[in-house]
């Protein structure tokens, strides 16, 4: 027998619609500070979605609370804005419940790293197939300006007027040193970027971690100016792709060489290193991924910016089905009444 | 082999006390299904420490199994015990306090060393110093007939160790004539991988089985003839396997995939362990890394369509209330199983209490009614949860299922209910764009409508964040919200329509109700049968809902002179009472971690009676 | 330049509504602090959306900011408002209900441009159609004069943008006959480092006076005489900042270091941001991962012999909740305070509530009694602070401190206390190794000794599993568990034994006692006295502690007729009081996310005594 | 004017007394199961502290839930056996209001791992001089027998009789990529080696923290047998330590080198590899130590053990005192008198 929801779905099926960026508008006023980086991260989302074959009725947003968990209110998807920091828990359990749909995690730097932090890294290793899409705005945007687990070390705040006290979490090493299986890292004002690393989110089979630098202008403006602005990016970001070597700079004339194990930033020009000196990048290895991640708040190295990892590894709500069909075509499927009459029992005249 | 006397009784409780490591879980539990196949009516009060394995001897190491039962109806595991198995010194000590005046003792005198005597703190062997003079004690040196009788298998002086309890449960069963057939059934499936072991317990067994029926030590048989139960089916099952099975029931029977989300505590972890085993049902079992996930899981999977369920213990609600807030808010059903123990904070947890009543009806910040459902006998946790899960699922709410560590834990003989026959409970999820409104409530029960995501055309968003009546978009409107208050407010108390009215035990009016919630019902019912007996006016009203009151509590009360309530708390039904209906309750409360005993609230009863409460 | 006619008023209440961007607050802190320079009575009342910063125009991003101030005495923030600045067609949309019939508006047209008057929803312009005729409208192109007033500055239009709400609190100070000076004076220290700011701010400022003072618009000066207040010193203050203080005047007299762990969360984040400054007073402030991290470290920081305390709301408390209930277990002082806000819940994050009343008196597993303290006005929250930490202090137990978003962010004229006459809360650790026990009590209040971790000879172990009596080892003695669960309910209870008895306002028996607790003070006063001074029998009760309750309130109540309990939730301090003392009290119950307005008290007090209640 | 706390410890200040490990046993009766390695991790841990020349009552040990978390009751110092999971925090709390103390937090792989996650990684970033001690059985112990966040995948439990889903986290990488400063592992039947990482966890400034493997031979009997078994240790695990190379097996024949940047067994009797050719292990590189903890669950390498990363970083409490120092040399001690009387004030006569 298919269960109601079985039914449900089947009664309802639809063909698959050709959607644009715009069927992904909800009609909710959006209501963000103008000239948030949030918006931009959704306008790409957007666009993004309907490349990717799912209908959007099977699309499921959740988030936690933050500014950047109001999202879900401005995706015409299914959504659920939550409580803080348990967005990640709340997808766990749908996903599980429904593989067949499509769950996306939206979170903040306090909602997914702060409050949120135990059930980010269980889901990391547990490789659940929600994407997360984490707004890094190093910063309590909602509450109105405290610095957060990402804020730089020193920061001046509401909550730290000497200034803080705490070295941030480099989220991506969180996400390796849980065991992620994808891992990546893109700009709010690099839509192409984004775009491109939302859409990999997308494919990964398992949990994928995305965090997303994001400019909050009202409270933390200008944090990642050097990594988005026209005069300053090209130095100081270096795009990590697979299979290519690490090569950036406005003349693409710099690279990132090992060390030992240690990265450091090499002239392509003086004659000393190649190309084929560099790191080349390759998105299955652990342990590249590591040495990579490591270097965002090392300084001298520009930051590295892309998909730090992306590996196969079992899908956990595919291995729970699995071992329910086990289970079911060994047992066939359970009989309640025949369960409640089963081992000792006796009869009463 | 001499001729035995072979004596009747009505009923009798027999304790099993041993070291964590003896085996005495297992003995009771063994023991309890064989008398359960005979037809006799039983409780079981099984009581363990919070440590995993105590050294050997220490009085704190001592775990112990009650059981009472009889050929009449048993309704607690028995205020004291008849009978004493003491396995060693410690035992002896710990529950000597339980035996009547004049009961019987069984100890395995091996347990009664130096070493022994000096961890449980006896200056002197009660064995010799005449300190047991008012019991029957019957010396047995189980240790070494168990040796004796594994003596040529050449197994490991740790392997007969663990045996001995066997001998002990052989003993027993020739005591009170019951078959060994099914612990032999049972020992055969359980270690048919390893042969020794099976070979090993099926001999011992069969020692202390020989030992009563060979040796002059025992004089006297017992027989306990089957209780005139109600016909039918049955077997013995604990709460927490019930709470297990009555969701299972309840998810098939809606048609739901059941989806559980816990963290293990005790004592609800059995709860987990259960559902964990059904896989060719469906069930998914999910252990969480908190109670928060727990739970949260629980809610995500409800929204999927699943029924969403999440098993824990006082200190696990407390983690998990931020959660059922909002569960309240986004109006999806979610069942939510406290096994109490007791409290506060750690408490004692491998003990019973029911002191999280006013948790489950306040432990939330702004106003967060829940239904609060509660069990009151082993079998009955699963009419409970089943009813709970209908009312999650009829009226789009998360609702509490409270039982405790000693309905958890204990149990009883349970007519097993015709599967097809229990009550339909289907549900329906809005596939209709038509006139869609997440918020748009049935007119009757005030449910907003279930749509799973999947479903195309009915897109929506829900929250955490006050919503706009009907349409759920998020307002912050000063009149919507006190109107959106009342209207969960009263989607709760609509529930008194959906449900039968409550029934007292005994007479509708009088000098004394009793009124009692949860797994008091046993030794209230056993209490008031008592002074019903002897003629005196004492009803019974036992409340499977404490949130909302079924509509005629309030008359009931009024109805009557006195109103006593039991609980293992400080007071916290009577709380309820006296605010709701302004009648002067009373409460009897007992708060040391085990249930009441009958004659305690028989005495109670009789003071009210003689005026002198 | 015209003669202007100079009206005296006894009191008003302005409200300065506009975008979130607009500045809202900044000018109503600006009006309130130089109004209580002046030495009116005030209240204040802000009221802003759970956005951050909304876009412009819109309905939802309307913030506003009310002032009540006058020449008698202030008890609220004004039920209406007499004036109402309204810097956009949206705010005018929002906040004209609060507007008194015939009341001022006075309008920035240039916030009803077409566009405006789209996103509020007008379909006309409410300015042109007739539809304000029964106010007296002043329009004034604010937005144009400011840019006027700046012309030759070459600043960027968002600056001078910025800069429009200087020029319409300019006018309301020529309008209500304030000085400029206290602005001025902040204007030039906090924009010390940016003098274009700075300039641009002091331009507004006086060009909006001179508007006042030059046009013919406005025909009449008003002139609100200072009030007859008790003499001494006087500040204004938040409830928030008079929490922050009062933690740190307790921690100082105690000679203690004050520790916060906290994480932020509306409306309480802004005692955290007034404890991190202190720094020079040796506050330790740390922002925690998560609420959790934050009760747990203040309880760390407890043991180790700080006062340590921790700030929330609702949704945290629900996670604080097994900590707190750690708290009791270990009998360490702690102070919980939470602003409450609108729930269940995310809820209405930015709104005040009372709604958690029952979760601090039962948000717990177990038997778990914390003590409750609760502030009636902003300037009162230092004292129930200071209170709540002496009871924590000499009670060694979790306290909690109940206030709310109304309370927390309004503000008003605070008499500054004399430091050194503060309450003496001397506490002392136990030093003597000589006949320590853990938990061998005070034989007067019960609590136990406090040990900080560095006295040589008294190490010892605490925790969250039972306790024996006195020696403090884990126990699971059933006698002892019964023992403590009393003793800790005794502890709390005779609390009662240390605190003044309640007071009534108004005779002391009679026809109707209005019993409150919390921020509903101002309101419940002001409405029992104008029945009084009808010569109506009403008397107020107000009360600072709800648990345990003052001795004499029984006693209280059992001397009137009705007892009404107003309450921003809906009845949460009527189930206590009907429970503990089967006096039949009804509620009067508001849940929008508002305070009460005197008024609606006002009514309900006539029904009763009309007897239509 | 000191504060109480300065008081009391003045009155009562003593001597420095010479200890021995009985010294730290309490009166109390040690309850865990015979033979559980919690034993031995509770003798090395009192053999260490004499050495310490830290004054028994200036301990503090700190504990969740769990059979572990009963290892403050058997110390003879103050002891704090908290809620599950939090001791992390509430030793952060003692710690910052204590600077003068000595705080331990004893913690099992379910109580620092699962529901202790997210202040396990805080307390990592922010380096507060906590020293913790986490007694991994890779099984929940108390609540007899589920499996936990470092069970292996596929463990069968009373939770998953069908095996687990969920992929291990390995807690040195998940406290490396938490940006910990100290981080080791070390063995409960190898108390030497114990005794060593327990003495450098004490001496760390900032937080330490050290796994230990631990037999739960009730619930989880031989997990690690391979690593401290005779017969196979020598060849299954290889000893970490600073300035060496890694050499590892019976005849000390094996090494680790990095091939690329994945460490790859080679053997030093063929000839093809000498030990200069081997990794040598820098405790103060973190990318290295990233490597190194990467090696934990890969096949064919020999489980790392010893200590990763050592790295000095500033202490957060002893920060949180600079800035009040700071602020106290600025504008003098606190008057409350005059802080009550500041800014806007006026007068009614
Ligand atoms: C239990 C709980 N604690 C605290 C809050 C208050 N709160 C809401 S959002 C937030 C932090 C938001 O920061 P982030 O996740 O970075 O989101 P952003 O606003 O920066 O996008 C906090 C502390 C809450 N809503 N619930
Ligand atoms: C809030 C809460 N949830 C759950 C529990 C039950 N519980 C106690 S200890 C424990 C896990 C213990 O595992 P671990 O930390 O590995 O310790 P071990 O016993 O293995 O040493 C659990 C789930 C509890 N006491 N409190
Ligand atoms: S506060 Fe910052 S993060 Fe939030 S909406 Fe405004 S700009 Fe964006
Ligand atoms: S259950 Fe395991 S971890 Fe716990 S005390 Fe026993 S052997 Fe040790
Ligand atoms: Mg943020
Ligand atoms: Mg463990």
């Amino acid at each position: 027998m298919n269960t109601l929801v079985e039914d449900t779905l089947k009664a309802t099926a639809i063909d698959q619609p050709k959607y644009s960026a715009k069927d992904f508008q909800s009609d909710q006023d959006v209501r963000w500070c103008p000239g948030c980086g949030d918006y931009s991260i959704l306008a790409q989302t957007q666009r993004v979605m309907p490349e990717l074959g799912i209908p959007k009725h099977k699309m499921v947003f959740v988030s936690g609370i933050g500014c950047s968990s109001r999202f879900p209110y401005y995706m015409n998807t299914y959504g659920f804005h939550s409580i803080h920091g348990r967005a990640t828990a709340i997808a766990s359990g749908l996903k599980m419940a429904r593989p067949d749909l499509s769950v996306w995690v939206v979170t903040g730097d306090g909602d997914g790293m702060s409050i949120g932090g135990n059930h980010f890294i269980h889901l990391m290793r547990r490789n659940i197939d929600v994407n997360v899409l984490l707004f890094n705005n190093q910063i309590y945007g909602l509450t109105k300006g405290q610095y957060s687990p990402t804020s730089e070390k020193g920061k001046i705040t509401k909550s730290t007027p000497y200034g803080s006290l705490d070295y941030p979490f480099n989220p991506a090493s969180l996400a390796l040193g849980a065991s992620a299986t994808f891992v990546a890292r893109s700009l709010d004002r690099d839509p192409r970027h984004m775009q491109t690393i939302i859409r990999r989110a997308a494919d990964h089979r398992g949990t994928s971690f995305v965090e997303i630098y994001q400019n909050c202008n009202v409270f933390n403006d200008g944090a990642f100016y050097q990594f988005t602005e026209k005069e300053s990016k090209d130095e100081s970001v270096v795009f990590i792709e697979h299979g290519k070597p690490l090569v950036f700079g406005k003349e693409k004339d710099k690279g990132i060489r090992l060390n030992g194990f240690s990265p450091e930033v090499v002239s392509l020009k003086d004659g000393s290193w190649s190309v084929s000196d560099l790191l080349v990048h390759d998105e299955k290895d652990t342990t590249l991924s590591f040495i990579l991640a490591d270097m965002t708040y090392k300084p001298g190295l520009p930051r590295p910016v892309g998909i730090f990892l992306a590996l196969d590894r079992p899908v956990y709500e595919e291995e729970m089905v699995r071992q329910i069909n086990f289970a079911q075509e060994k047992q066939s499927d359970g009989d309640m009444a025949k369960l409640l009459n089963s081992g000792d029992t006796w009869i009463v005249q | 082999m001499s001729e035995k006397t072979v004596q009747s009784l009505s009923e009798v409780t027999i304790r099993f006390a041993g070291d964590s490591g003896d085996g005495m879980q297992l003995t009771g539990t063994q023991f309890t299904n064989t008398t359960a196949i005979l037809g006799n009516d039983l409780s079981t009060l099984p009581d363990y420490p919070a440590e995993i394995r105590a050294p050997a001897g220490t009085l704190f190491g001592v775990s112990g199994f009650q059981i009472h039962f009889g050929s009449m109806e048993i309704h607690t595991p028995g205020d004291q015990c008849d009978v004493l198995v003491a396995m060693n010194a410690a035992a002896l000590k710990v529950n000597l306090v339980s035996l009547i005046d004049g009961g019987t003792i069984i100890v395995n005198t091996d347990g009664f060393n130096d070493k022994n005597l000096k961890l449980s703190g006896y200056k002197e062997n009660p064995l010799r110093n005449g300190s047991l003079d008012r019991y029957r004690v019957f010396e047995v040196d189980i240790t070494k007939l168990t040796a004796l009788a594994l003596q040529d298998l050449n197994l490991s002086s740790k392997m007969v160790d663990r045996s001995k309890n066997f001998f002990a449960l052989g003993m027993m069963y020739w005591m009170y004539n019951r078959p060994m057939e099914p612990t032999i059934e049972w020992i055969n499936g359980k270690f048919v991988n390893k042969p020794e072991i099976k070979e090993a317990n099926l001999r011992v067994l069969k020692a202390g089985w020989n030992y009563g029926e060979t040796t002059e030590i025992f004089a006297v048989r017992y027989e306990v003839g089957p209780a005139k139960l109600a016909p039918g089916r049955y077997r013995n099952i604990t709460g927490n396997q019930a709470v297990a099975w009555g969701m299972m029931a309840a998810a098939k029977k809606a048609n739901l995939e059941l989806f559980l989300g816990s963290y293990p505590i005790t004592p609800a972890s059995d709860i987990l362990h259960e559902l964990s085993i059904y896989k060719q049902f469906g069930v998914k079992t999910f252990q969480a890394e908190d109670e928060i996930a727990g739970i949260c899981s629980a809610l995500g999977a409800s929204f999927g369509g699943a029924l969403g369920v999440t098993t824990t213990s006082g200190p696990g609600v407390a983690l998990k209330s931020e959660a059922i807030g909002l569960a309240v808010m986004v109006e999806l059903p979610l069942v939510i199983v406290n096994v109490q123990r007791g409290g506060p904070s750690t408490g004692l947890p491998t003990k019973t209490e029911q002191s999280d009543l006013l948790q489950a009806l306040y432990g939330r910040n702004g106003e967060a009614p829940v239904p609060i459902v509660a069990a009151s006998t082993p079998a009955d946790c699963f009419d409970a949860v089943f009813e709970a899960s209908r009312l999650a699922l009829k009226f789009m709410t998360p609702v509490f299922c409270l039982t405790d560590g000693y309905l958890g834990n204990g149990s009883e003989p349970w007519l097993i209910p015709d599967y097809n026959s229990l009550p339909d409970i289907a549900c329906s999820f809005r596939k209709d764009a038509e006139g869609f409104f997440p918020y748009l409530r049935d007119e009757q029960t005030l449910a907003r409508p279930w749509v799973i995501p999947g479903t195309p055309g009915l897109e929506h968003r829900i929250g955490g964040l006050e919503k706009q009546h009907i349409t759920g978009n998020v307002s912050y409107d000063p009149a919507n919200h006190e109107l959106m208050t009342k209207l969960r407010a009263e989607k709760v108390e609509r529930i008194a329509d959906d449900i039968p009215p409550a029934t007292v035990e005994g007479d509708d009016h009088g000098e004394v109700l009793v009124v009692g919630w949860g797994g008091t019902y046993g030794a209230i019912k056993t209490a008031v049968m008592r002074h019903r007996q002897k003629g005196h006016s004492v009803s019974h009203l036992h409340l499977r809902y404490v949130n909302p009151m079924q509509k005629n509590v309030g008359e009931i009360l009024y109805r009557f002179k006195h109103i006593l309530v039991p609980e293992l708390n400080l007071g916290q039904l009577v709380k309820v009472l006296r605010a709701k209906y302004l009648v002067p309750a009373t409460g009897l409360n007992k708060i040391q971690g085990l249930p009441f005993k009958a004659i305690e609230i028989e005495k109670k009863i009789d003071e009210i009676l003689k005026g002198n409460a």
